[in-house]
């Protein structure tokens, strides 16, 4: 019975994925318009309520590295000038351009009526946009999310944000796809994109049960796909995520763990909190790296990029664009170093995990610049030692899987040994 | 008697370790990382064992007037072995050049390899007689840098020239290295002890380990290529447990281990069981490794003993930034061009290699009370001088322990997983 | 008539030219050696391949000496030129219809494109990380027993060639100890080694902007199993959609900088140098 | 002997002399000049900022001196640093770490880090966990493109520096005090703006490597002593004149955060090429223009930033055409012949920005090479070679 049930939340999701990007190809003729946007802070809602289609050019490298075809994209734009040294993403989404623009998925991607750039906890967002504008000539949107430098959304920050967003974004919107800001039809996606998140934070909240039903990282980044691209605040994702729920809650009810590579991981010997995007071009040999030694992630950061949703963060219909400031500035990389490490003691905590894992990407300063900072930190306030890997999002030449591997059984072996030491 | 064997096989060297049934180290031994991983545990192996022969025929000598006379006797086994393999060689030789090398060429190249072998059999036989000095433990060392030394010297530029000469040796030194030869104790120590003169107490002591029944119960193996060693899963154990271990057990008060290899350099720390509690390891690159020494010494034509001591005459120690393996010897090239002194860019280099371990160190969580230093670039004094110096500078005082034996840590540490798995 | 000497100090060998310009415009060399440095002093080895190279020309004088690559300190030099002009330079004498070089030295690997008159238009360089360096080559050659002049041979005999993984030169080190341990022919390694120079090189060519073929120079032109590879990647590109390259290249190929420096020293010479000597056999 | 600072400004120095005293300056890792100040100045405080761009005048005001914090370039081993940094990380901030666990920056009151890259953005928040008790404040400058939203944000941004450092040092300035400060910070960028004039005039006159160790001596010296230093130099200058060269002249991009070390400018010197414009510590040439110093000082210092007409990596680009323009602008108003793309290995911001800036140049004929280094690169050779090829190739062939 689970089998099926599971599949009907997988099944849901291609489906919706594949209506999606046929309404992208489409959208020349039916002349929809298509606002390009990034994960950490899109604006979906505001898009939708125009009625525009998002599209997120993350999520096409992320889906390219899957199927193998990221490496000719990226060897695509480095021929074109740009540097071995920069993020793979965006060196992706413009060698996929320079190829034609087909998607991942096989259809041709329509371009942009406007650049919609979110300018959240990421340097590249701002580089990556200039360098669609050159290429596409379309109006280009800049949103700028301040930093939580402090720790803390400042009052100012909010108002400088609501005054973009009322000054710049929506007029913006107005303009590309001729009509008016209408906050009621705002309000309705809002409605809808709580309802999924209660759902979503439900289904990362099962890591916490012992055996894990899911595994909230390998797994998990398949479970948050809808939410942090085009379906939030969607009729499809409000049913996602009531399916997904229902099938995790399930599998906890019956003592399952996930379906990894190596089939249900049930008897689970490691509890893992992973920090750290994962590494797309060999995806299921990483997670397998883990199945293998029967470790399931239990909580991960990865997954809270678009949107910190567990700790509390709904988006409120009541004050439609002062919650998308506040989500903007609340997803991850938006955080500052000190309350990123907050948040992965608390989790080693509640998701009472045996060890850590950080996979550091050579592709993200974001992401990467300070993460053995945060290793030490974690290390000397938890006491437990972590583990630290190395590899890159979308790039085939840099996951070595050799490495990586021995690293991880040494870990292993060492989180064995100490057991063996406190027992003895 | 019953024993068990730890091997690490490196990606330079392969060591292997024997511990009696109380734990007690029997013997070691190395042999460099040859293209046939099977090859190269089984010598290491076998030359362990050869090496435990000794300390039983140690034993069975102690008192005795023989006490005396083992040395020696280790002395001429050894060079048996490499007399042995250099008629090897030289018989390789020989036929390749009747096999490939141009018609009008092959006597001289008949007449200038004999000469070669023979001047190194001459030396290797003087070397004997004298009080013998460091040098590598490796054939392809030992021989190497005699063949090209004498070679430069008779090369003639106009027909066999030295190119040619180390061409021809190149190209057979490999196949020395991958045969099986017969290198056993049994094999060689008849003729050893003849050289030594037969001195009576010694031969019973030699007879006595001749027949000693030495048999493995279990074996464990670790390091670099432990994935390509034909034993069970369970059998195999992360290097970096065993180094942890292995360091424990040379040093219980250790805490802090580091060791550089020949392509990895690993920080560890453990706990008072020798329970590894974290730990770092270089990744993908090589710089700063052991590695980097061998290009190093190449280029200066020198042995990998000989780096260590030049370096220590330095006076001003040249500061060093790349330590990428392959530019190695531009960066030498380039400092001597400079007008740099030899060991003043020595001691630099060494710097620059510890510098690179230290920041693995600090990554792991420091260095503790007490630091072991191991693998076989603890062998170098000029590391080991920088590590000291630098250690101090940056966490104050702490104990550095460094055993001779330092590059069997692994084999050590995987010994004693052996030793765990018997009992 | 003017005489001139191009020394080209390389990371692996020495190479000189000796190159009369008679007064119509037609420039020929007459003489040309090399020698490999292996682990000797630089200086020394460029000095004797400079005499040797002198007496085999039987010239007294020579007007113009110019170095090139690493030759600057060579005391009788009369003028440096960057290496990148000289083997531009130097291809173009080789084979005029040369669009661009490419130079694969010990460590570092050049692709430079040029205009018919041997201006250089762009160029590539490997980066710091020396994994596909002719250094690389000569390492694993050596660890295999082959000599240089067997490698091209014995590659090209290779029939499931086995490329190497790692980055880094020292690992690919290992990646081919391993090959040897699985059973893999020396053929078979070398030529895998080739290749994955090759799509180095072929991705170096190809974000170069040119027209006409590549002009392999340097100690590898000689090795027609890294040519065989080299057409073969380029072929490759070309079936993909990339413009076709044609690859050529020259029994004096590893003089290509030397030459080239020549040529430089010879225009020099004729436009500001007239009457100096650089080097006599008898000191003035 | 009297302390050579002090005489800077007084008596005619000889080139060397200003030079040798830029370079001392340069090379000391331990800021001697600002222990110095803090000794001579109790109740004095010492603010570091990092690159680019810091409101140094908001420092001043109340009561710090602002010390410029770029890494120690290729004088210092990095030991504690790199076990903060991966290797695929540019080196600065490994660097400027090192400085700070070794001791090095323990006279820093306050430091800045400015929204130059997501590098130095972490780096303020490892700051924060590292050292507590300094007071640690990323500076988010404005992007929007709305120049009203922007300066108001900034200004607000501003007065909240101004009150927290105020509350560091005792020290809440007033208006008068602001205004003094933004006036002595005038002047300041209009020496630079003078040196750059200059050597772009006669570069044979002002070879980089000399404006440039005036420049860093620049970052720690107090703005006066820094002003009579200049003056000092461009009196020597015209005292003792050089002979030009047959050189090119290249303008130098990329390298506004991370610095070259000084034996990669004096390569590119030596391969015959004239630096006559380039990025090296761009905050001094942030604001293009004098602040205004009427009104609110710090809406003054905010308006300026806003409608300032520096066009750089590290800010959003609000002229879809703007990158493309830039570099043909740039080299025209420097009458230079070419550029030379000199980024730091691993820099998003540059590396990032160059195939626009390139795409720019070369569709205006404009003869370009990038290479890459570390502010450690130890190796020049590379670097010799490719400017070298590109001087000759200038020379012989281009339009000069
Ligand atoms: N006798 C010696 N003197 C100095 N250094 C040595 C000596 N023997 C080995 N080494 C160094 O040790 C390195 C090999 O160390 P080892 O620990 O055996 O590495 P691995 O386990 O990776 O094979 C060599 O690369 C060399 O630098
Ligand atoms: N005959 C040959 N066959 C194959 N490879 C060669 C031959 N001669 C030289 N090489 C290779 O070419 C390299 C040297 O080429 P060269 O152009 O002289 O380089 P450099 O200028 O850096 O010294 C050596 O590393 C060697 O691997
Ligand atoms: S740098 Fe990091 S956050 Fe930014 S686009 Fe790349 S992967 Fe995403
Ligand atoms: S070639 Fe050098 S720099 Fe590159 S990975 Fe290997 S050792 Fe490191
Ligand atoms: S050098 Fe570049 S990447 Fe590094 S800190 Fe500076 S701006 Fe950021």
């Amino acid at each position: 019975m689970a089998t099926v049930q599971k599949d009907r939340s997988m099944l849901l999701q291609k489906e919706m994925i594949a209506n999606h990007f046929a309404r992208l190809e489409q959208a020349p003729e039916t002349g929809e318009k298509v606002v390009y946007t990034f994960v950490p802070g899109n604006l979906t809602e505001l898009i939708r309520s125009f009625g525009a289609l998002p599209m997120l050019p993350e999520i096409n490298a992320l889906q390219s590295g899957m199927r193998k075809q990221s490496g000719d994209y990226i060897a695509e734009a480095e021929r074109a000038g740009h540097s071995e040294d920069v993020c793979t993403y965006v060196k992706c989404d413009i060698g996929m351009m320079r190829s034609g623009n087909i998607g991942p998925g096989g259809t041709k991607l329509p371009k942009p009526d406007l650049l919609l750039l979110s300018y959240t906890g990421c340097y590249t967002f701002m580089k990556w946009f200039e360098l669609l504008r050159e290429e596409y000539q379309c109006p280009t949107v800049m949103f700028h999310v301040p930093y939580q430098g402090d720790g803390v959304l400042e009052p100012e920050h909010r108002r400088y944000m609501l005054r973009q967003l009322r000054e710049q974004v929506i007029p913006a919107l107005e303009k590309v796809t001729g009509r008016r800001y209408d906050e009621d039809r705002l309000r309705e996606h809002l409605v809808r994109s709580a309802r999924a998140e209660d759902d979503l934070v439900a289904v990362l909240q099962a890591g916490k049960l012992r055996p894990s039903p899911i595994d909230g990282y390998f797994g998990t980044v398949y479970y948050v796909g809808p939410i942090f691209s085009a379906f939030r605040g969607t009729e499809e994702g409000v049913e996602y995520y009531r399916a997904l729920r229902e099938e995790v809650d399930e599998r906890a009810a019956l003592g399952l763990g996930p379906v990894t590579p190596d089939g249900p991981l049930n008897d689970q010997k490691y509890r893992l909190v992973v920090e750290g995007p994962p590494n797309w071009t060999s995806f299921r040999d990483f997670w397998k790296m883990f199945s293998d030694e029967r470790a399931v992630v239990v909580a991960s950061t990865y997954t809270k990029v678009g949107g910190t949703y567990d700790f509390g963060f709904r988006h409120d219909p009541a004050d439609p664009l002062g919650t998308l400031a506040d989500y903007c500035s609340g997803c991850y990389t938006n955080l500052n170093l000190p309350s990123r490490i907050d948040m992965l003691v608390r989790y080693i905590h509640e998701y009472q995990a045996d060890g850590f894992l950080i996979n550091s990407v050579k592709s993200c300063n974001s992401f990467s610049a300070g993460q053995l900072m945060i290793l030490r930190e974690v290390e000397k306030r938890t006491g437990i030692p972590g583990a630290f890997i190395e590899s890159d999002l979308v790039d085939p030449r840099y996951f070595s899987a050799a490495n990586i591997k021995n690293r991880l059984e040494s870990y292993f072996q060492m989180i064995d040994a100490r057991r063996l030491g406190k027992t003895a | 008697m019953s024993c068990v064997v730890g091997i690490d096989l490196g990606s330079t060297t392969t060591k292997a370790l024997i511990l009696d049934e109380r734990g007690e180290v029997l013997g070691r031994g190395i042999t460099n990382s040859r293209s046939n991983y099977d090859l190269a545990a089984a010598v290491a192996k076998t030359e362990a064992f050869i090496n435990a022969r000794f300390s039983l025929v140690e034993q069975q000598a102690a008192g005795t007037d023989a006490a005396g006379v083992v040395g020696r006797l280790r002395r001429a086994f050894v060079m048996e072995q490499l007399l042995h393999q250099l008629r090897h060689l030289e018989q390789l030789m020989l036929a390749e050049v009747d096999a490939s090398a141009p018609r009008e060429l092959t006597a001289a190249f008949h007449v200038a390899l004999t000469e070669i072998c023979r001047q190194i059999t001459a030396e290797e036989e003087q070397r004997f007689k004298q009080p013998p000095m460091l040098r590598s433990d490796f054939f392809r060392d030992a021989v190497g840098s005699a063949f090209m030394r004498i070679a430069e010297q008779i090369g003639d530029p106009n027909g066999v020239s030295f190119d040619r000469l180390v061409g021809m040796y190149d190209k057979c030194i490999i196949r020395v290295e991958n045969e099986p030869l017969a290198l056993d104790f049994r094999d060689h120590i008849g003729t050893a002890l003849r050289r030594v003169g037969n001195p009576p107490g010694l031969v019973d002591a030699v007879e006595y380990a001749v027949v000693k029944d030495l048999d493995p119960r279990a074996t464990v193996g670790t390091g670099y290529g432990r994935a390509r060693l034909p034993f069970p899963k369970e059998q195999i154990r992360s290097e970096i447990l065993c180094h942890g271990l292995g360091a424990h057990a040379m040093f219980p008060g250790t805490r802090t281990v580091l060791d550089i290899g020949g392509q990895d350099t690993k920080a560890i720390q453990v706990d008072s069981e020798g329970i590894v509690t974290n730990f770092q390891m270089n990744d993908r690159c090589a710089a700063g490794c052991g590695r980097y020494l061998g290009y190093i010494a190449d280029e200066m034509n020198l042995g990998l003993h000989e780096l260590g001591p030049l370096a220590e005459q330095s006076k001003r120690c040249v500061k060093i930034n790349s330590t990428c393996t392959v530019f190695a010897g531009a960066e030498l090239r380039e400092r001597l061009s400079l007008g740099e002194k030899r060991e003043d860019i020595l001691a630099g280099l060494h710097r620059a290699i510890v510098i690179r371990s230290m920041s693995l160190l600090a990554r792991s969580g420091g260095v503790s009370d007490e630091f072991t230093f191991t693998g076989g670039v603890a062998k170098n004094a000029a590391a080991v001088h920088a590590i000291r110096d630098l250690v101090q500078e940056n966490y104050g005082q702490r104990t550095l322990n460094i055993s001779p034996e330092s590059i069997y840590t692994g084999a050590l540490g995987a010994a004693l997983f052996a030793h765990r798995m018997a009992a | 008539m003017a005489i001139s000497a191009g020394i080209d100090v390389g990371s692996g060998a020495v190479k000189v030219v000796v190159m009369q310009d008679d007064d119509s415009g037609h420039e020929a060399p007459l003489a040309q050696l090399s020698a490999r440095i292996r682990r000797r002093e630089i200086a020394k080895v460029a000095a004797e391949v400079f005499q040797a190279a002198v007496d085999a020309s039987g010239v007294d004088e020579i007007h113009y000496v110019a170095t090139t690559g690493e030759g600057e300190d060579f005391p009788s030099a009369t003028g440096h030129f960057y290496g990148m002009t000289t083997h531009a330079r130097g291809a173009l004498y080789l084979e005029p219809r040369a669009g661009a070089v490419l130079d694969v030295g010990a460590l570092h690997t050049r692709a430079v494109a040029m205009d018919p008159r041997g201006r250089v238009l762009d160029y590539k360089m490997t980066s710091q990380c020396a994994s596909g360096s002719g250094q690389f080559l000569e390492n694993i050659a050596r660890y295999l027993g082959v000599s240089q002049e067997e490698i091209g041979a014995l590659s090209m005999r290779a029939t499931q060639p086995e490329k190497v993984s790692s980055i880094c030169a020292v690992l690919a080190e290992t990646d081919v100890i391993n090959m040897v341990s699985r059973g893999i022919t020396t053929s078979d390694i070398l030529r895998g080694v080739h290749e994955s120079m090759a799509d180095r090189f072929a991705r170096l060519l190809h974000s170069l902007q040119f027209e006409g073929p590549v002009f392999v120079s340097g100690g590898l032109a000689s090795d027609v199993g890294m040519l065989a590879a080299l057409r073969d990647a380029l072929n490759k590109k070309a079936a993909a959609g990339a413009a076709p390259r044609e690859v050529v290249t020259h029994p004096s190929a590893i003089f290509t900088g030397a030459i080239g420096a020549a040529l430089c020293g010879l225009f020099r010479y004729k436009k500001f140098g007239q009457g100096s000597v650089a080097w006599a056999t008898a000191p003035a | 002997m009297a302390t050579r600072g002090e005489d800077a400004g007084r008596q005619a120095l000889t080139r060397a002399a200003v030079v040798d005293r830029a370079r001392e300056i340069y090379d000391d890792l331990d800021f001697g000049v600002v222990r110095q100040w803090l000794a001579e100045h109790p109740g004095g405080k010492a603010g570091g900022y990092l690159p680019v761009y810091a409101p140094r005048e908001v420092l001043h005001a109340c009561g710090f001196l602002p010390v410029g914090i770029h890494g120690g370039g290729d004088r210092l081993e990095i030991i504690r640093g790199d076990a903060f940094y991966q290797s695929y990380i540019c080196h600065l901030p490994r660097s400027v770490i090192e400085l700070a666990q070794s001791g090095r920056l323990d006279m820093l009151s306050a430091v800045l880090f400015p929204s130059t890259c997501d590098v130095i953005r972490n780096l303020s928040g490892m700051w924060k966990l590292l050292y507590p008790d300094v007071y640690v404040r990323y500076i988010d400058v404005p992007q929007t493109p709305d120049p009203g939203a922007a300066v108001d944000f900034w200004a607000g941004e501003l007065e909240r520096l101004a009150r927290d450092l105020g509350d560091v040092s005792g020290h809440e300035p007033g208006d008068d005090e602001l205004r003094q400060s933004i006036a002595l910070y005038n002047d300041v960028r209009a020496m630079v703006r003078t040196l750059y004039a200059v050597r772009q005039e006669r570069p044979w006159d002002v070879p980089t490597e000399e404006l440039y160790l005036l420049l860093r001596a620049g970052e720690s010296l107090p703005p006066e002593e820094f002003i009579a230093l200049a003056r000092g130099y461009l009196a020597a200058v015209e005292a003792e004149p050089r002979r030009p060269r047959d050189n090119s002249r290249v303008v130098i991009v990329g390298a506004f955060c991370e610095q070259p070390p000084l034996g990669l400018i004096k390569s590119i010197e030596r391969a015959g090429c004239y630096i006559v414009d380039d990025d090296f510590l761009l905050g001094n040439r942030f604001l293009t223009h004098d602040v205004p110093l009427d009104g609110d000082p710090l809406r003054a210092l905010a308006a300026a930033f806003v409608r300032n007409d520096q066009h750089t990596s590290v800010l959003y680009e609000i002229d879809p055409l703007g990158k493309r323009r830039l570099m043909r602008d740039r080299v025209a108003a420097a009458h230079a012949h070419g550029v030379i793309f000199a980024t730091p290995s691993f820099c998003d911001p540059a590396l990032l920005d160059q195939p626009m800036l390139r795409a720019g140049a070369e569709d205006a004929g404009i003869p370009c090479i990038a290479f890459k280094y570390a502010e450690n690169s130890g190796q020049f050779q590379q670097f010799r070679e490719q400017a070298g090829t590109f001087s000759d190739s200038i020379k012989l062939w281009g339009a000069a």
